[in-house]
This record gives structure tokens, C-alpha cells and sequence, in this order.
């Protein structure tokens, strides 16, 4: 005979405010089967707690429901209290009345009859429910991180430095990311190369760290502690072993008026490249769609010049599987394309550039060597306009959020640009100046006390060229109330920061979640900042959202921390979800064999004492069954169940309904 | 749950408009790109606000500011605002406040006067002709000489068609005028 | 042949006459009937909704009902503004049942929202499409113009469709097949003064100066407009403008449809050419 | 019980529908949690079933509902290709399309019985579905079974 506690919470005032609590409580203590039903302020603080575990004891309890918040919240927190009161965790289950009920109903009435039934569905089931066991499996003990940014290289430097494998996996040809093609950072100044390439090569000397540059992660299967991964490596045409990396080749390949993605194409590269002069690892890769030799078949110069004969225009992509425990995403983000605004010449105005052309143009490595001067005719701009927002908090054509750093680079390219045109005017369009974080806000102030920026506060409506080549700039300055029109000679646009192109596609490989801009979602916002809602998956840097260099290395730092608290036992402990095969009844009809997602389920030969086979079964291996419970829907004589949602479970919490 | 307006003024305005100023945050793109802006006394942005404010104070500058009257109704400030309101229908239902309460500055009459006229041309004969809305805008407005130029070398030109033009369903159409207006003096 | 309703508006019989008078000739040519709306009324332009938001509403809606019962499912609106109030009317309409209620019950008529309205561009490019480009034998040789969109023809959310509000190219494909040379300018959709042509002539001045001004600067011989209040502040304007001491600007102001009608081969009189203040004849002796 | 019954909406006079929504852990119960934190309004007509995955839900389970006296049944999980289960909810759609066939034959028609994708990230699509599929329901009335007899009244 079932004995069932039931726990109404009010959560402060979140449930209370629109569910009767001791209503719910009382309809509960009538149930059938329950013998306990009392509503508290707050359940999951110690008191509450107690309060089950004492009841437990007391009332000698076979099951528990709690009905609070979501079970995605603090499941684990009360099966805990249950299981240290004596009671198998599992027996324990949640009715959710504050997501489900409370924060989405406004008619009091009609959410207390809601509540109730949520109660009534969850005391049935636990009165079926069984005890269950934790199933242990085995972690394999190599992380995965995607993306050689900064954020990939600090999760793998320090998941190495923590004494563990990692392979990580850069779609470009060289590690580095978006930072490396900074000039300096703020708020420090301090030139990004200079602490970025120590890092990254660091990383690619780890003993532990398995680099893989060029390459894509193209398929994820299995789950948490032994995740199947297929890597391919694109084709190089050029054999990392034998390469010495003299750049001979590069430098006499006669294809040299492509776009260099690494200097946002304000300059060339040749089509066998390295993406920069400190790339790493610095051996060249071949651009097979501009490659004449790998096009129409003729050239062939890089071949003839290397010395060490490590051209392979015969090269083709391969791939590889490997097994990893967990799995660290940091994809990063890229650029809005301010094409969409019209009225800012929709990307045809050549003095019209973005963030990363600006920092191009004032990197010493940059296609002009550090001095600002402008694409169309390579001359000093005299007066530069900066435009913050541009794309973001613009849900008309651009992205609804705000970008978060774009205030504080613009800063800094007013200030670099100061202290290379001394003579210069920098004029910044703002919305307003977001500047929160340590030394930030002062930075700004320095912009614009010691440097001479001027900041305009509006929005600015229109920007054409006039035949001089002056750009003609009308703002607004909402401040004085009037219009402005500036004329300037280059215009910089602070475009909005989004997730990388197919980031929702990797997601969907991955199976995580990603809102409604494609950046990832972390599994709580304020207390699972790192977690995906998928076990054993990580989140690092602006994939998750809009991030700047220190904010991107403290979460991968976080990240790894939280994979090498995974690999720190050998085995882990997995909710006993699995299906059963009731060998009885199974009449062997393979149908669930070949439903399973995860090729869980094989067949088993009965055998009697002399090893006659009797007959063919299907069985369940628990190691490999995820519990999706398709092969039980599936089932034919109803010979299969999956534990926590048997047959029984579901038509009961279904009868409740009537 | 159901948006409550900023203000009375904010609430009216979105009842005729489907506008929530409240969306506004006071970007200034509308003043940037707007062509009239020196014709202003107060920026098509401060309009918002003050709509987003809607105190007494708020209404009368608004009511009596020239900026309603000189707002050309081109739809830069709609077609680019960041947030897809609508500052040009804004503009529209404070004009049409602004002559209830007849609270038109003095030397802006002639704009409203130019608008009357015009109205009063098509309401006795269902269309519009220059003449007759030329002088009957000259003689409300006391604007005599402007354009007397422009008359006879528009006449060469056939483009001053001495007879006004008078529809069949003249009568219709000023017993649509009387409907509208009408409603127009409901509270 | 394809018949198509006309609603000519208010201004086509006086200032913008030659629009009228190009718009007919090209829709002969081109083999479409043009079905003039009967005892179609003025849309109420700009005065009604700045003074009566019902009106403005009312009025294009008694003539999408009349064009309705006389059996016309499309609508040409040459006058840019007339365009802007029927199609934004009608799309308002379309939207909205309990605002349709109400206008049947101020104009007493019925109206199911069957009549798609079009504007002159849209008209040009469907005969272009329809066999006009055929007839185009007399190309402008290289005519250098600025196409002119100013406010309505550009902007209006769901009023103007399938073109960029910023950077609008519906007329360049009809240029080109007249043989003229598109200049690329900055002026293209900024506002000219549009109805404040007596009431704030001042503000039209210097507005209308810019674009001229801009226009010459690209190196247009021409600019070409669709919209009479336009043409009205550009060209009958110009004269003001360079006795204010802007300019002096001498650049001829031609409708989209004049352009084509003289592509067409027809004779610049029956187009209108000769009405114009600034001389338009030397464009016609362009077409060859 | 008295508190579960159909009742008139406050107000209007409509009837109040009762819809059992079998949802899959991992995208649409995470997706109806973020309506709640989001504190999305919607029609409190739904009682939600959570399964591990929409590839668990039996046919059966429809079919009981229907026979309890439910007016509509909501079947909800992953977006193709999002599945946490990599392929439940395919298994889910291909077993659909199959059986609303034949719930056509006993007489519940597909204004009863709705298939929608709403992943963890939509929250708003959430509530737009709930409201949606209870005007739909509530136009087409309360739920009577060819088979009267079939059908046992509320308790």
C-alpha cells in the first residue's frame, strides 16, 4: 500500500501569488494513496528539507511529490534530501508549479484547479514508480574543444595543464581567432600579438594537446563521458611533416590579388598562404579554388621552389573518429553585414569599414603597417566618424541586443587613432556609452578628456559620398536637439557582434540549444553559466553570447575547470533510465533492434544447460540505451519498458486527466 | 498582460496610430535624417519624448509647436527608425489635435489655411482645382502676391485649367465630409 | 489587350498635365486600355490626414469602391502622392475589418478589397514586360539621367513593394531599355518639399536646390520622376530657386513615362514636352 | 473531482477545453519552462506529460486520452535534427502520419489531434501554440466520440 508525501511550495511569493498553496495542499492530503499534504514557504531551503526528510521517517513515506519550481531546477537537490532520508531518489518526483503554472496564469482560481491536477498526475505516477539504481559508465578522459580562438586555446591550455588529453579543433588554417587580428586591446593598450602568440603557441607545444588546424568537427554522436566525434581535415596540399616553413613558396606563387580574410581584405594574400606572419602552426596551406595548378592544371611554381618537396597537389580532405569524454564550443562570433542598411551606402562605400578593418589598418602587421589610412585612395583621413550600434539594438534590420564591447573598442579606436593622426578629428555617434568592468569606464573618460574624441550623442540617419570623396555624415546630437552633419573622410561602423555562420547547425550536430540570435543557451542563466542543457557539453567565449578578451577567457577557464571536474573520477553516474526487455513475452521481431538510435538493443540467444539454443531474444545493453523509450512505443507484444516512464506510469498519470 | 500607455497624450496617440512611444528610446535617427529639421523649433526625437512624457506642460509645447506643422511628411523618420514606429502618423494626429484646439502659431496659420482650403475645394466639388484653391488659400491666407508669376505662364502651358472641376457625386462627397467630420468632434 | 483602371488625380489635369497626357499615349502605343474610374474623387493628398484622420481614410476608400462596382481589379495612380494614399488606404483596409466597417458606414458604400493599386513604375515595367520593350525604337543614345524616386515612390511600409527603400532601382531596367545612361547619385529619395510648394515655399527651395544640385554635380542631363509634385517643385520651381541666388540650375525635369513615350517614337508634343518650364525639347532630340 | 470539470470561461460563456500535451524533456518541457521564466501568459486549458522523448509516446496513449475525455491531444518535441535522442522524434512523425489516418476512422478529427516543434529556446512559440491549439479546440467544440458508450464521463 503506497504512502505518499506530498510538498507544496509557494516559493516565496512566485507560486503563492497566484496558486492557492494550502488549497493545493489539502486537495493533495485526499488523494488516494497520499498520507501526508503540506504547503511551505520555501522547499528547497534547509527547513523544507527537513521537513520531507522528517516526514519520510516519520510517516514511513514510499514516495514523495514536490511540487515547486521546475524539475530542471532542483530535481537533484530534494531526490538528494530523499536519498539521505533513507528513501531511493527515485522515488521522488516533481510537479511543476511554478514555470508551468503559476508564472503563466494570472486567474488564481483556474491555477489552483491547474496545480492540483499537476499534484494528482505526479502522485500517481510515484505510487508506480520503482527504485532505481544509478548506472556507472565509464568517462574517457580527452576533451574535445572546438575553435582555436582565444577561448578554445585558454579551455586547452588549461584542461592540459590539469593533466588531461585534449584535441582541438580550428576550422582555419591557424589558431589565433579574431584576436590575433587586433592592433591593441582595451583597456590596457597592450598590443594583442604580443600576449596572444605566446598563448597559442604554448598550446600547440602542449604534450597534451592534439592540434587540428584546418579541420572540421562533422559529426557528434554518443553522450556524456564517451562522445564519438568524426573529424575531417581538409586537404593542405602541403605536408606539415616535411614543410620547414621558409614561405619560399608563398612568396613566389603568382596568384596574389586574393582578398586576405585575416586583413578583412584591405589586403592580398597569394593562393598557397599562411593566414599571417605569426601563424601557428606556420607552415602554408594551398587555396584550391584559386590554385591554378589545382584549377586549370598549370603553374606548379610552389612545387618546383620548395626545397623540401612537401607540395602534394594530389592532397585530399580525411577524416578521423575519435573519443571524447567532453566537449568544449567555442565557435565565436563574426560581424553583421552593414549591407542591409541602405542608407549607410549598403556596403558600397569603400571608406564605409567595419571594426576589424579599422584594427587592421592600425596593426603594425597590418596592410599598412600601422598608419591609418583610408581604402579608396590610401590617403590620411582628417577626420574619422566612428558609428556605435550599428546593426545591434536594431530589431527593424538588424539584431535586437545590445553588442556589449563595441563601446569600449570604439574608444580605443578613437584613441589610436589620436595618437597616430595628431591632428586629426574622431567623432563618435553613440546611443549610449555601456562602459561597466574594471578600468573601463575610465578608459572611456580618457578617450574623451586626454584624447580629444568627440562624442555625439544620436543616432546617425544617412551617410552618401559626395564627388569630392567626402562622406557626408547626418546625425543627430539629441543632447543639443539639433541635427549635425559631419564631412568626413572615413567612416567606422561598430557592427553588431553575431554568432558564427552555421553556429545553429553545429548546435543541431551537437544537440544543444541556441536562442533566438543562434547563440548557444547555457543551461542556467544565472547558475549554469558554462553548461549546455546536454551533459558533458561545454560553452566557452562569444558563441554564447557577445564577449570581450577577458570575459571569453574567465568562461573558458571555467569551462575547463568544469570538464576536469568530470574526468577527475573514472566513472560517472548516470540517471538509470533504460529500457527492459521482458524476454518472456518477446517474440523477437527485431522491430525494436532496429529502431534504436543508439544501437543499444541486440539479439540474445537463449540457451538451455547444454548450450542448445532455445530460442533468440531481444536484449537491452544499459551501457549503451539513452532511454528515449522509441523502441518501447515501437514494440509489437508489448515486451519492452523503460524504467521511470513504464506503460503503467503513463496511462496512470493519463487516467488522472478524466 | 496588457501595456498600460506612458501617458493620456501617449495612450490617444496609439489608439490613432498603433505608435507605443514607449518603444522609443530616443535614438535620434528621425531627427538626423529629417529634411525639414530647420524649419523646426523642436526636433522630430524631443516630439517623442514629449509625447512619451505627456504632462500639461508636454501637451501645450506640443500642440503649439511649429514642428507638427512643418513636418513635409516625407517618411524618412518611418522608414528608418530602428524600432518601426511611425513618427510621421505621430505627427499627423497632434496636427489634427493642434487644430481642434486651435493651437497653431500664428505664422504657420498659412499652412493650415493652405490645408483648409484645400479640403473645402474638394468638399464642394469632390475634386481639386488649382484656381479656385490658389485663390480661395490667397484670400484666407492674406499670402496675395507669391507666385502671381507663376499664374499666366502656367495658363500658356494649359496647366491652369480655368473651369474648376465638379464630380457627379459631389454631394456624396460632402456628406462623407459631414460624417467624418462628425466623428471628429466626438470627445 | 489588357485593361487596366486609371485614376488620374486631381493634378494630372493642371500641373502635372504632361504626365496625364504621356501616361495615354504610352498605354496606346503599348496596346493597354486605360479605363479612366467614373466620378472618382481627390484622394485628400496630405491635407486630409493632417486634419482628419477618418477623411483620409474615407475618401480613397469611396473611390476603391467605385473602381470595385465598375468591375476594375487593378488601378493605375500615376501622381505619387494619390498612389501613397489609395495603396496605403488600401492596405490599411486589408488589415483591418473593424476600420473597413467603419467606412462602409461613413461613405455608404461596399467595398470587399479586390482592387490592387499601381504605381507608375510598376505600370511601366508591366507594358515593358507586355510588349513595349518591343516598340522602344527610339532610344535616347546615351542619355545621362538621374533616376528620382523622392518620397512616395520609395518609402511606405507594404506601399511600395519589391524594391529597396534606400537604394531603389525599379526605374533603372526601364531606363536602360530607353537608352539611357542611369547616373548614380545621392539625391534619389530625399524629400523635395513635396505640398509645401505654397504654403512653405522657402523650405521647397532649398530642398529642390539640393537635388538639382546633386544631380548636376553626378553629371545628369536629366532627371526623371514619376511624381507631379516633384516635377512641379523641380522644374516649374527652378526659375525660383535661381532668383533666390541658389543655382543657376537649367536642368530638365521629365516623368518615367515621357522618357518611354519618346523611346516609343512618339512626338515630343503629344507628350508634353513642350509644357514644360524648363525646357525638355533638348531631351527629346536625344531620341533618334 | 469538481475542480477538473469543464467549466464556462469567466466571462464568456464558452466551454473550457481540456488538452493533454505529450511533451519531450529535453526541447518542449525546457521550452514551456522558458515561457514560465519569461512569465508568458497563455490559456491554462493544458495538462502536460512529460516523456524522455516524443519517440516514446505510444498511439495508445492518444487514444486513452481522447477515451478520458479530453477534447484535443498536443503531441510536442524536438525540431527535426535537434532530437536529443538523434532520431526519437523522426520515429515519432513517421508513426504520425500513419496513425491520424486512422484516428480519422474513429471519428476524431485533426482539428483534435496537433503535432508542433517547439524547442528549448521558444518560449513564445510555446505559449502561441497552447493559445492556438485552445481556440482551435474551443471553435470546434467540446469532443464527442462516434461511440458514445466508449466514453467514460468526467469523474
Amino acid at each position: 500500500m503506497a504512502r505518499v508525501g506530498v510538498f507544496i511550495c509557494h516559493c516565496g511569493e512566485n507560486i503563492g501569488r497566484t496558486v492557492d498553496c494550502p488549497a493545493v495542499a489539502q486537495a493533495a492530503a485526499q488523494m488516494p494513496g497520499v498520507v501526508t499534504g503540506v504547503d511551505y514557504k520555501y522547499m528547497c531551503s534547509d527547513p523544507g528539507q527537513q521537513m520531507i526528510k522528517q516526514a519520510i521517517k516519520d510517516k514511513k513515506l514510499t514516495g514523495v511529490v514536490v511540487a515547486a519550481c521546475s524539475p530542471r531546477m532542483h530535481e537533484p537537490t530534494f531526490r538528494r534530501a530523499a536519498a539521505e532520508a533513507g528513501l531511493n531518489p527515485f522515488l521522488l518526483e516533481m510537479a511543476n508549479l511554478r514555470e508551468h503554472c503559476s508564472w503563466v496564469h494570472e486567474d488564481r482560481p483556474q491555477a489552483t484547479r491547474k496545480a492540483i491536477d499537476l499534484v494528482r498526475v505526479m502522485v500517481e505516477k510515484v505510487k508506480r514508480n520503482g527504485e532505481l539504481h544509478p548506472i556507472s559508465v565509464p568517462v574517457e578522459p580527452t576533451a574535445l574543444v572546438i575553435g582555436g580562438g582565444i577561448a578554445g586555446i585558454q579551455a586547452a591550455l588549461d584542461i592540459a595543464n590539469g593533466g588531461k588529453k585534449v584535441i582541438l579543433v580550428e576550422k582555419s588554417p591557424s589558431l589565433g581567432g579574431h584576436m590575433a587580428r587586433l592592433s591593441e586591446t582595451f583597456p590596457t593598450l597592450d598590443c594583442s600579438q604580443c600576449i596572444l602568440t605566446p598563448r597559442m603557441v604554448e598550446v600547440a607545444a602542449h604534450p597534451n594537446v592534439t592540434l587540428m588546424t584546418y579541420s572540421e568537427v562533422t559529426k557528434v554522436d554518443g553522450f556524456i563521458g564517451s562522445f564519438e566525434v568524426t573529424i575531417r581535415q581538409k586537404a593542405r596540399y602541403v605536408d606539415p611533416a616535411t614543410c620547414t616553413g621558409c614561405g619560399a613558396c608563398y612568396q613566389k606563387c603568382p596568384v596574389k590579388k586574393i582578398p586576405s580574410e585575416f586583413d578583412a581584405a584591405l589586403g592580398p594574400r597569394t593562393a598557397i598562404y599562411t593566414p599571417f606572419p605569426q601563424a601557428v602552426p606556420n607552415k602554408p596551406v594551398i587555396d584550391a579554388e584559386h590554385c591554378l595548378m589545382l584549377t586549370k592544371g598549370k603553374c606548379g611554381v610552389c612545387a618546383k621552389v620548395c626545397p623540401t618537396g612537401a607540395i602534394k597537389y594530389d592532397d585530399t580532405d580525411t577524416e578521423v573518429k575519435v573519443k571524447v569524454g567532453a566537449i568544449v564550443v567555442a565557435t565565436g562570433f563574426e560581424l553583421w553585414d552593414h549591407s542591409a542598411y541602405g542608407e549607410y551606402g549598403g556596403g558600397r562605400l569603400k571608406d564605409v569599414i567595419d571594426g576589424f578593418q579599422f584594427e587592421r589598418l592600425a596593426s603594425a602587421s597590418g596592410p599598412t603597417v600601422g598608419e591609418i589610412r583610408r581604402p579608396s585612395d590610401g590617403q590620411v583621413p582628417q577626420t574619422v566618424v566612428f558609428i556605435q550600434c550599428c546593426g545591434s539594438r536594431d530589431a527593424s534590420k538588424g539584431v535586437p541586443y545590445c553588442s556589449k564591447i563595441c563601446c569600449m573598442y570604439t574608444a580605443k579606436h578613437t584613441i589610436l587613432y589620436r595618437h597616430k593622426v595628431h591632428d586629426g578629428r574622431a567623432v563618435v555617434f553613440y546611443m549610449d556609452v555601456r562602459a561597466g568592468g574594471k578600468g573601463y569606464d575610465e578608459f572611456v573618460r580618457r578617450a574623451i578628456e586626454t584624447d580629444g574624441a568627440e562624442y555625439i550623442r544620436g543616432r546617425v540617419s544617412r551617410i552618401y559620398r559626395r564627388t569630392d570623396g567626402k562622406l557626408i555624415v547626418k546625425g543627430a546630437d539629441t543632447l543639443a536637439g539639433v541635427p549635425v552633419t559631419i564631412e568626413a573622410d572615413l567612416v567606422v561602423l561598430a557592427d553588431a557582434i553575431v554568432p558564427r555562420a552555421g553556429a545553429d547547425t553545429v548546435a543541431q550536430m551537437l544537440g544543444i540549444a541556441y536562442d533566438t540570435n543562434r547563440f548557444y543557451s547555457e543551461a542556467h542563466p544565472k547558475l549554469r553559466p558554462v553548461e549546455t542543457a546536454t551533459a558533458g557539453i561545454f560553452l566557452a567565449g562569444a558563441c554564447q553570447a557577445p564577449k570581450d578578451i577577458p570575459d571569453s577567457v574567465a568562461q573558458a577557464s571555467a569551462a575547463a575547470a568544469k570538464v576536469l571536474g568530470l574526468f577527475s573520477q573514472p566513472e560517472l553516474e548516470r540517471e538509470p533510465i533504460v529500457a527492459r526487455v521482458n524476454e518472456a513475452s518477446c517474440v523477437h521481431c527485431r522491430a525494436c533492434i532496429e529502431t534504436c538510435p543508439y544501437r543499444a538493443i541486440e539479439d540474445f540467444d537463449i540457451k538451455d544447460r547444454q548450450g542448445n539454443l532455445i530460442r533468440t531474444v531481444a536484449r537491452v545493453n544499459e551501457g549503451l540505451c539513452q532511454g528515449c523509450g522509441t523502441c518501447v512505443a515501437v514494440c509489437r507484444s508489448n515486451s519492452i519498458d523503460l524504467d521511470g516512464f513504464t506503460d503503467e506510469q503513463v496511462l496512470a498519470e493519463i487516467a488522472t486527466l478524466e | 498582460m496588457t501595456k498600460t500607455a506612458q501617458s493620456t497624450l501617449a495612450e490617444k496617440v496609439r489608439q490613432a496610430t498603433d505608435v507605443d512611444v514607449a518603444e522609443c528610446y530616443q535614438c535620434g535617427k528621425c531627427t538626423a535624417g529629417c529634411p525639414m529639421t530647420r524649419y523646426m523649433d523642436l526636433t522630430p526625437s524631443q516630439v517623442m519624448r514629449l509625447v512619451q512624457v505627456g504632462d500639461e506642460a508636454a501637451v501645450r509645447r506640443l500642440l503649439g509647436c511649429r514642428t507638427i506643422w512643418s513636418c513635409a511628411g516625407c517618411l524618412t523618420c518611418t522608414q528608418r527608425c530602428p524600432k518601426d514606429l511611425d513618427p510621421a502618423a505621430v505627427m499627423d494626429v497632434l496636427r489634427e489635435m493642434a487644430n481642434r484646439e486651435g493651437t497653431v502659431p500664428h505664422d504657420l496659420k498659412r499652412v493650415l489655411k493652405f490645408h483648409k482650403a484645400f479640403l473645402k475645394n474638394v468638399e464642394y466639388a469632390g475634386r481639386m482645382s488649382e484656381v479656385p484653391l490658389t485663390s480661395l488659400y490667397k484670400m484666407t491666407s492674406g499670402d496675395f502676391f507669391s507666385d502671381v508669376m507663376l499664374a499666366p505662364a502656367m495658363f500658356l502651358r494649359g496647366k491652369l485649367p480655368l473651369v474648376p472641376r465638379v464630380i457627379p457625386g459631389r454631394k456624396e462627397v460632402r456628406r462623407i465630409f459631414k460624417a467624418c467630420r462628425h466623428r471628429e468632434d466626438e470627445p | 489587350m489588357t485593361t487596366i483602371g486609371y485614376y488620374p488625380g486631381c493634378s494630372l489635369h493642371g500641373t502635372g498635365r504632361e504626365l496625364d497626357m504621356s501616361i495615354r499615349a504610352l498605354a496606346e502605343v503599348a496596346g493597354a486600355d486605360l479605363k479612366e474610374i467614373e466620378d472618382w474623387n481627390c484622394c485628400g493628398a496630405s491635407a486630409a490626414h493632417s486634419l482628419n484622420h477618418d477623411l483620409a481614410v474615407a475618401l480613397p476608400y469611396r473611390t476603391l469602391a467605385l473602381a470595385e462596382e465598375q468591375g476594375l481589379t487593378e488601378v493605375l495612380a500615376p501622381c505619387a502622392a494619390c498612389f501613397s494614399r489609395l495603396k496605403g488606404t488600401a492596405v490599411r483596409l486589408s488589415r483591418s475589418p473593424d476600420l473597413a466597417a467603419k467606412m462602409q458606414g461613413i461613405t455608404e458604400r461596399p467595398y470587399k478589397g479586390t482592387v490592387r493599386i499601381l504605381s507608375i513604375i510598376e505600370f511601366v515595367n508591366r507594358l515593358l514586360k507586355e510588349g513595349l520593350a518591343g516598340k522602344l525604337t527610339a532610344p535616347l543614345g546615351g542619355l545621362k539621367v538621374a533616376p528620382y524616386y523622392g518620397c512616395l515612390l520609395a518609402r511606405g511600409k507594404d506601399i511600395v513593394e519589391g524594391d529597396d527603400a534606400e537604394q531603389p532601382t525599379a526605374m533603372e531596367a526601364a531606363l536602360a531599355a530607353a537608352g539611357c545612361a542611369v547616373v548614380p547619385w545621392n539625391f534619389a529619395v530625399e524629400c523635395c518639399g513635396g505640398g509645401f510648394s505654397m504654403s512653405m515655399t522657402d523650405a521647397v527651395v532649398d530642398l529642390s536646390h539640393a537635388i538639382l544640385a546633386d544631380a548636376e554635380e553626378a553629371g545628369a542631363q536629366a532627371i526623371v520622376t514619376g511624381c507631379p509634385m516633384c516635377h512641379s517643385n523641380l522644374d516649374m520651381r527652378q526659375q525660383t530657386i535661381n532668383a533666390a541666388g541658389l543655382g543657376p540650375h537649367d536642368l530638365p525635369i521629365v516623368y518615367l513615362s515621357e522618357i518611354m513615350g519618346l523611346a516609343a517614337g512618339l512626338e515630343p508634343e503629344r507628350l508634353g514636352l513642350n509644357r514644360h518650364f524648363v525646357d525638355a525639347m533638348r531631351v527629346a532630340e536625344r531620341s533618334a | 473531482m469538481t475542480q477538473t470539470q469543464p467549466k464556462p470561461v469567466e466571462g464568456t460563456g464558452a466551454f473550457d477545453p481540456r488538452i493533454v500535451a505529450f511533451v519531450c524533456n529535453w526541447c518542449t518541457y525546457a521550452g514551456a519552462d522558458l515561457a514560465g521564466t519569461s512569465r508568458l501568459q497563455y490559456a491554462p486549458n493544458v495538462r502536460i506529460i512529460k516523456l524522455p522523448c516524443t519517440g516514446r509516446i505510444d498511439p495508445l496513449f492518444i487514444l486513452k486520452a481522447f477515451e478520458g475525455g479530453a477534447d484535443a491531444v498536443l503531441v510536442s518535441g524536438c525540431h527535426p535534427g535537434d532530437c536529443h535522442y538523434t532520431s526519437g522524434n523522426y520515429h515519432a512523425r513517421r508513426r504520425w502520419t500513419l496513425f491520424r489516418g486512422l484516428l480519422e476512422l474513429t471519428g476524431i478529427g485533426p482539428e483534435r489531434l496537433h503535432f508542433s516543434w517547439v524547442s528549448a529556446a521558444e518560449g513564445q512559440k510555446f505559449a502561441d501554440l497552447i493559445n492556438d491549439v485552445t481556440e482551435k479546440v474551443r471553435q470546434a467544440g467540446p469532443f464527442e466520440p462516434a461511440n458514445p458508450a466508449r466514453r467514460r464521463p468526467w469523474k
